[in-house]
């Protein structure tokens, strides 16, 4: 299974990659939507099902197709500076200092090395016979989504409108702040408006 | 005692009156200005009255003898502050050189300097409360209170009517000032959170004093202890006011381009508040430091009341002389303080108010001077004495007063504050006798310059004094006439805390000072 | 079947109990939705009721936070609403309120500042409802979701707002770059949270406070980045330095009525969270986190005391000397866990420092011409010898932010400082004092600029007439920085209460 | 890393090379928000940012058995989406009143 995380993931990386490096914002859109989609495969193997709909409707097809259109409409020029300067630099050596460190970290730390494995140290189950920790990937069958356990759509469903109700109830708000300013920001501006 | 807490009225009755000074129409000079002397008239009689009834009031509390005394809790526990007010000697005396000088400086106000004169007015109202709210303040954050705030008037009223140059005097001043004195918020915090008691009460602090803990380890070399520490921190802030050598450069600056009518009250009792400010509280707070720096301390002041005494020789502007004569005497002030026994002590406490007397009418001399000729340069200035006979005589009462001529007020002070410095080291009234006798030399060279020599275009025709600056220099004159004819209840009201101050400021593990003499002055 | 998963309960609606803990932020998030239908049958002309009705809903969402503040004390073993999602403490409460007189504040002095810049619109009510809302969830956010949502909700709020003037390209390019840099700070927080949350099992604070206390969490360095990352997504918030960078064109940017409101409610209630996470959640993670913190804040005091030194526009001043202030707060932050001072210091300085600042940017909202900032220091020349009281006013509160007695910002800086001594934080102390001094300059010297004399030759500047609510805006924030300069047990007693009571106690 | 003898089944082993695919793409969008200057380049670096944030989440949440994980997962695509609407609405409005896209150029303001 390792091997197949591994391999979407480098496909991942190379969505980001291109996002970054593409002169043209299309291009960039368009690699941002590869990585997202390699992204929904992972959270598939995750048994993160919900996330996996969520990320490929929500993102991939709402965001990313408001960014498209949005780059349609205003057809922004690609850029003509040289990628390469300070900043690159300083760019490159952040990149390679946050990914090695966290990396260090998750491969040698303490907490998330095989035997000392954090799962069981905060309270969910490392036991090879529990039948959430050896699940499988790719796992969706009906008896599994019945029995409530992470990762399946009704336990995600049952939480967000019990114990993360309040959460729940922010993103409305928020949601409707996000209408409101788009609306207004976007609206003709009538001519009274003083022009500084 | 009553229970009439006397000491917040003398400090809140000017702020009342400032307030209500808000409610006159600004047309209405005649009647703000009667508001403004009326509020700090009351204020003296009261003050008068609080002194004159202090030797018979009981004195309460140690170690301070306070005789009259307000103590209520202010920030509750975990600060634990408190309002506490308190009058002992030295802060009797010094009130009332508070009073005095802004009833003077009242009186002063005139409808022609000041264009904004209810501005002008109810700062003046807010600085008497500030500067009385030091004065008696027992506590040592509504000390900082007061002394900070103190700044704020003082900053509206010299950027307001100060001269051309008073921009930079008084961002100088107010840098100089405030650098200080956070050094000691940190000292005074420091002090607290180090107490046994955890109180910021000077009273409590000095009955319980904390330890002095070990010497600073700074990359292996020994710097002083937290206690020396913030002792210097105090002595910095107090050093800045006073002014001490190094700190002084805010001083000529200010009185030069400061109102005449200010000018009368902050020289006169602003910058004694530093003097006072080592007495109350850095040597009693600290003596075993104070006792670790007092070379220092001793030095700084002979610099002072020689370089001050230098500089006044070689300036030509007669404000700036008199602003570096005032240095030198505060020098000499410092070296009484700095004695750390009796005699120098209570000799400080009587050259303050003496030197706040003769430093307000002299400013108050040359600024009638100014207004008249309209130059301040020594040179142009000459054969007033033909023009105005009266501010002749006057002049040279308190010229003579200056340069401590005995039978006058000055020489109490200077003689009982040389006798202290004798104590301590045969050298020190040596050095200070050298700032003495180049005090008569620039002294009598501005009097003889200004009055006798042969009159200049500038001086040709210009009036006397008017009947009414005559009467505010009339009770100056004999005040100082008085002091120096019969010192003695100068002295025995500052005798009432002064042995405190010494006993206090001695320590535990301090060498013994044996005082020559115990009253004030060899009156 | 797991432990964690035991505990769920199946669908359980909350109580009514969950939503009296919440019953302020209920209430101006109803007001905000109504308000958009309101919004609708308002005529053009009749805006001013708009702000009107946000007064009132203000005003109402502060009647029930003092209530609550007194049912919070009757119950001292409430520990958070809504399975611990959100804290009803004192503490958030006592923040609420400071959130609270700032937005109604702001709001009474809108509407003649958005009338002369032709601005009048009904969404910038409903957006500072809404921004309010964000904030006082965020004051008592008790788990990480919450407080991130809240800072979105917030943030999103404000973006808009900063921009509200579409035609100015100051205005649009302040929101962009405030939205473009604050997305970037969220996804700070949030690697920070998703670490938190994987170290510790748990994204409500009480339960990472338990996991850390009980050794559960052992100090990881996975947690310690988390954490590290968590502080820089606040920093952000908080406009400290080196995470600032924002602050002054934003602040420069933004219509000054929203400048007000941003610079001091973003930062009471991002400086809540931040109290709330590091101090009582993240306590026994001190001796990691105090390197961090004792970093930040000094850099903050620093730079923001030396670049407002150059400035010559008072918004961009105010902005840098934020940036500093915010630097002292965190000399309490950083002494906290050592004595509850710190905290007290911190909760007293923040209500002093939004009464003071919010009065400052009064003043020169109310001062602005028509369509014109007046924020230039050459445009405040002389401003005493034609409007003194406006001018006294604002003379005031230079000084309590440069923290001379007899004002709040004093105690502010005088109750951080103790904190700081007593937990054996000297050189920050020190490093407060030096940066103190060197802040005396600028602040002094927009009054003296504004008791210079006139120049004749100058650009005479029109100055707006005072209006009536301008005017109480200016005397409320004028006493109260006088008031709690004086009778500071008022707001101390107030402040030592709201730290007692805070959520999560161990 | 060891691939175990059931090819499907999800080991602990397999969290290090998620939580570094998930630091590798956050750096990534790090590095795009300082290099990029259109500001919808940079906005997208953003959301590779809060991709790369989910992964970890949704990663902890699976082999610490929380749902935690996923909800918050869920809850920053909602943020995420009110974000972009708003943000290309005003990089829409900043459009219309003239200005080139650049973020270099979005500096009217000086110090």
């Amino acid at each position: 299974m390792t091997a197949l995380i591994i391999v979407v993931g480098i496909l991942a990386v190379v969505g980001a990659v291109g996002v970054v490096l593409s002169t043209q914002p299309l291009y960039s859109a368009l690699s941002l939507v590869f990585s997202i989609g390699m992204l929904a495969i992972l959270y598939l193997i995750l048994n993160a099902q919900l996330l996996f709909a969520v990320q490929l409707i929500v993102y991939a097809g709402a965001v990313m197709v408001l960014f498209v259109f949005i780059i349609a409409l205003l057809n922004p020029k690609a850029e003509d500076r040289p990628i390469l300067d300070v900043r690159a630099v300083v760019a490159f050596v952040a990149v390679i200092t946050i990914t090695a460190a966290l990396f260090a970290t998750a491969h040698n730390g303490i907490t998330y090395s095989g035997s000392n494995f954090r799962g069981a140290v905060v309270g969910a189950s490392h036991n090879d016979q529990d039948p959430a920790y050896t699940k499988h990937a790719f796992d969706f069958k009906p008896a599994d989504v019945n029995s409530g356990q992470a990762g399946n759509v009704q336990t995600v469903g049952g939480q967000l409108f019990t114990v993360f109700l309040l959460p729940f109830e922010i993103t409305s708000l928020l949601l409707l702040v996000a209408a409101i300013g788009a609306v207004y920001l976007t609206r003709r501006v009538p001519k009274t408006e003083v022009d500084t | 005692m009553t229970n009439i807490p006397w000491l917040s009225i003398v400090i809140f009755l000017p702020l009342t009156a400032s307030l209500a000074l808000q409610l006159v129409p600004g047309r209405a000079r005649g009647l703000i200005k009667g508001l403004t002397i009326a509020a700090t008239l009351a204020t003296a009689v009261l003050v008068a009255c609080l002194v004159a009834n202090m030797s018979g009031s009981p004195a309460q509390g140690t170690p301070l003898p306070l005789h009259y005394d307000e103590n209520q809790s202010w920030i509750p526990d975990p600060v634990n502050a408190h309002y506490h007010l308190g009058l002992d000697g030295l802060a009797a005396w010094m009130l009332a050189l508070n009073a005095g000088v802004f009833l003077l400086g009242a009186l002063v106000v005139s409808r022609r300097d000041v264009d904004r004169m209810k501005l002008f007015c109810g700062l003046l109202l807010l600085t008497e409360t500030a500067t009385a709210g030091v004065i008696l303040a027992a506590d040592m954050l509504l000390f900082y209170f007061f002394w900070e705030a103190m700044l704020i008037p003082l900053y509206f009223l010299l950027s307001n009517f100060g001269s051309e140059k008073r921009g930079r005097a008084t961002l100088k001043f107010i840098i100089f000032t405030v650098a200080g004195s956070l050094l000691m918020l940190l000292a005074i915090i420091y002090l607290k959170v180090n107490s046994p008691a955890n109180s910021f009460d000077l009273e409590v602090l000095l009955r319980t004093p904390g330890p002095a803990g070990d010497a600073v380890n700074f990359y292996g070399i020994h710097l002083f202890t937290p206690q020396q520490f913030a002792f210097l921190a105090f002595a910095i802030a107090f050093a800045i006011k006073l002014p001490l050598v190094p700190f002084h450069t805010w001083l000529p600056d200010l009185y030069e381009s400061c109102p005449p009518a200010a000018l009368v009250f902050f020289a006169g009792v602003v910058s004694k508040l530093g003097a006072f400010g080592f007495i109350r509280y850095a040597i009693t707070l600290f003596p075993g430091p104070v006792h670790d720096f007092q070379w220092l301390l001793l030095t700084l002041s002979v610099i002072t009341i020689i370089y001050g005494a230098l500089m006044a020789l070689s300036e030509s502007d007669i404000k700036r002389i008199v602003a570096y004569a005032s240095i030198s005497h505060l020098g000499v002030i410092g070296l009484g303080i700095f004695a750390l026994n009796a005699n120098g002590i209570n000799g400080a406490i009587i050259q303050i108010v003496n030197h706040g007397i003769i430093i307000a009418s002299l400013f108050l001399v040359l600024g009638i001077i100014e207004q008249r000729t309209g130059t301040r340069d020594r040179h142009e200035l000459a054969g007033l004495e033909k023009q105005m006979p009266y501010l002749y005589f006057f002049f040279l009462v308190i010229t003579l007063a200056a340069l401590g001529m005995p039978g006058l007020n000055s020489f109490a002070g200077e003689f009982t504050i040389m006798l202290g410095a004798f104590q301590t080291f045969w050298l020190l009234p040596v050095l200070a006798g050298i700032g003495v006798v180049l005090a008569c030399w620039y002294m009598l060279r501005l009097h003889q310059g200004l009055m006798h020599e042969p009159l200049q275009p500038r001086t040709d025709g210009v009036r006397d004094i008017s009947f009414v600056e005559g009467w505010v220099l009339v009770p100056l004159i004999a005040l100082m006439i008085g002091i120096g004819v019969y010192p003695k209840p100068v002295g025995d009201i500052a005798n009432l805390s002064t042995h405190q101050y010494v006993t206090l400021s001695s320590g535990p593990d301090a060498p013994a000072f044996t005082p020559i003499a115990n009253s004030g002055g060899p009156g | 079947m797991m432990a964690l998963l035991a505990a769920v309960p199946t669908l359980t609606p909350p109580t009514g109990s969950d939503i009296v803990g919440l019953l302020p932020e209920v209430i101006l998030g109803g007001a905000f939705v109504i308000l958009l239908l309101l919004d609708l049958i308002t005529p053009a002309s009749r805006r001013t009721w708009l702000a009107a009705f946000s007064v009132v809903a203000i005003v109402a969402a502060f009647g029930t936070t003092v209530w609550g503040w007194f049912d919070a004390y009757n119950n001292p073993h409430v520990h958070g609403v809504f399975f611990g999602a959100f804290a009803y403490d004192r503490f958030g409460l006592f923040i609420n309120g400071v959130l609270l007189t700032s937005a109604l504040l702001v709001v009474v002095i809108s509407p003649q500042y958005l009338n002369r810049r032709g601005l009048h619109y009904g969404e910038y009510y409903s957006l500072i409802l809404a921004a309010t809302t964000g904030m006082m969830l965020l004051a008592g956010a008790a788990s990480l979701m919450v407080i991130f949502l809240s800072v979105e909700l917030l943030s999103i709020s404000l973006y808009i707002l900063s921009g509200f003037s579409r035609t100015d390209e100051r205005s649009q390019e302040a929101a962009l770059k405030y939205l473009l840099l604050g997305g970037f700070a969220s996804a700070f927080l949030l690697y920070g949270m998703a670490l938190v949350y994987g170290e510790t099992g748990h994204t409500q604070l009480e339960q990472i406070a338990i996991a850390i206390h009980s050794g559960i969490a052992t100090v990881d360095p996975l947690l310690l980045i988390g954490v590290v990352l968590m502080l820089v997504g606040f920093a952000f918030k908080v406009s400290a330095a080196p995470f600032h960078m924002w602050t002054p064109d934003v602040y420069q940017g933004a219509p000054t009525s929203v400048t007000a409101f941003m610079s001091v409610a973003t930062k009471v209630a991002a400086f809540a969270a931040l109290i709330r996470v590091f101090s009582f959640a993240f306590p026994d993670l001190y001796p990691q986190w105090q390197t961090a913190v004792v970093f930040v804040c000094i850099l903050s005091m620093v730079w923001g005391n030396l670049a407002a030194l150059s400035q010559t526009s008072l918004k961009r001043m105010l902005a840098y000397s934020g940036i500093a202030q915010a630097g002292y707060i965190l000399i309490g932050v950083a002494s906290s866990p050592h004595d509850a001072g710190g905290t007290i210091g911190a909760l007293f300085y923040l209500a002093a420092y939004s009464l003071t600042n919010l009065g400052a940017f009064a003043v020169i909202t109310i001062m602005s011409g028509r369509g014109e900032d007046l924020d230039r220091y050459a445009s405040i020349r002389g401003l005493a010898h034609r409007r003194p009281y406006v001018a006294a006013a604002m003379a005031l509160f230079m000084l309590s932010l440069a923290g001379f007695p007899p004002t709040a910002g004093f105690f502010g800086k005088f109750l951080v400082f103790s904190a700081a001594i007593k937990s054996g934080l000297m050189p920050l102390a020190l490093w407060g004092i030096a940066t103190s001094a060197v802040s005396i300059f600028y602040y002094l010297r927009v009054v003296l600029l504004m008791y210079a004399k006139p120049d004749a030759d100058a650009k005479s500047y029109e100055w707006s007439k005072t209006t009536v609510s301008g005017g109480a805006v200016v005397a409320f924030t004028t006493a109260g920085t006088l008031v709690f300069g004086v009778f500071v047990t008022l707001l101390y007693t107030v402040a030592t209460a709201a730290q007692q009571g805070a959520l999560p106690r161990l | 890393m060891i691939l175990s003898a059931d090819p499907f089944l999800l080991a602990p082993d397999a969290f290090p090379p998620l939580l570094g695919l998930s630091a590798l793409l956050f750096s990534i969008g790090v590095a795009g928000v300082l290099v990029r200057r259109n500001p919808l380049v940079v906005f997208m670096s953003i959301e590779l940012m809060l991709n790369a944030v989910n992964l970890a989440f949704i990663s902890f949440g699976r082999f610490l058995n929380s749902e935690e994980g996923q909800i918050f997962a869920f809850m920053v695509i909602v943020v995420a989406a009110a974000e972009v609407v708003v943000g290309l609405a005003l990089i829409t409005q900043i459009f219309r009143i003239g200005r080139r896209l650049d973020v270099d150029d979005l500096n009217e303001m000086k110090l």
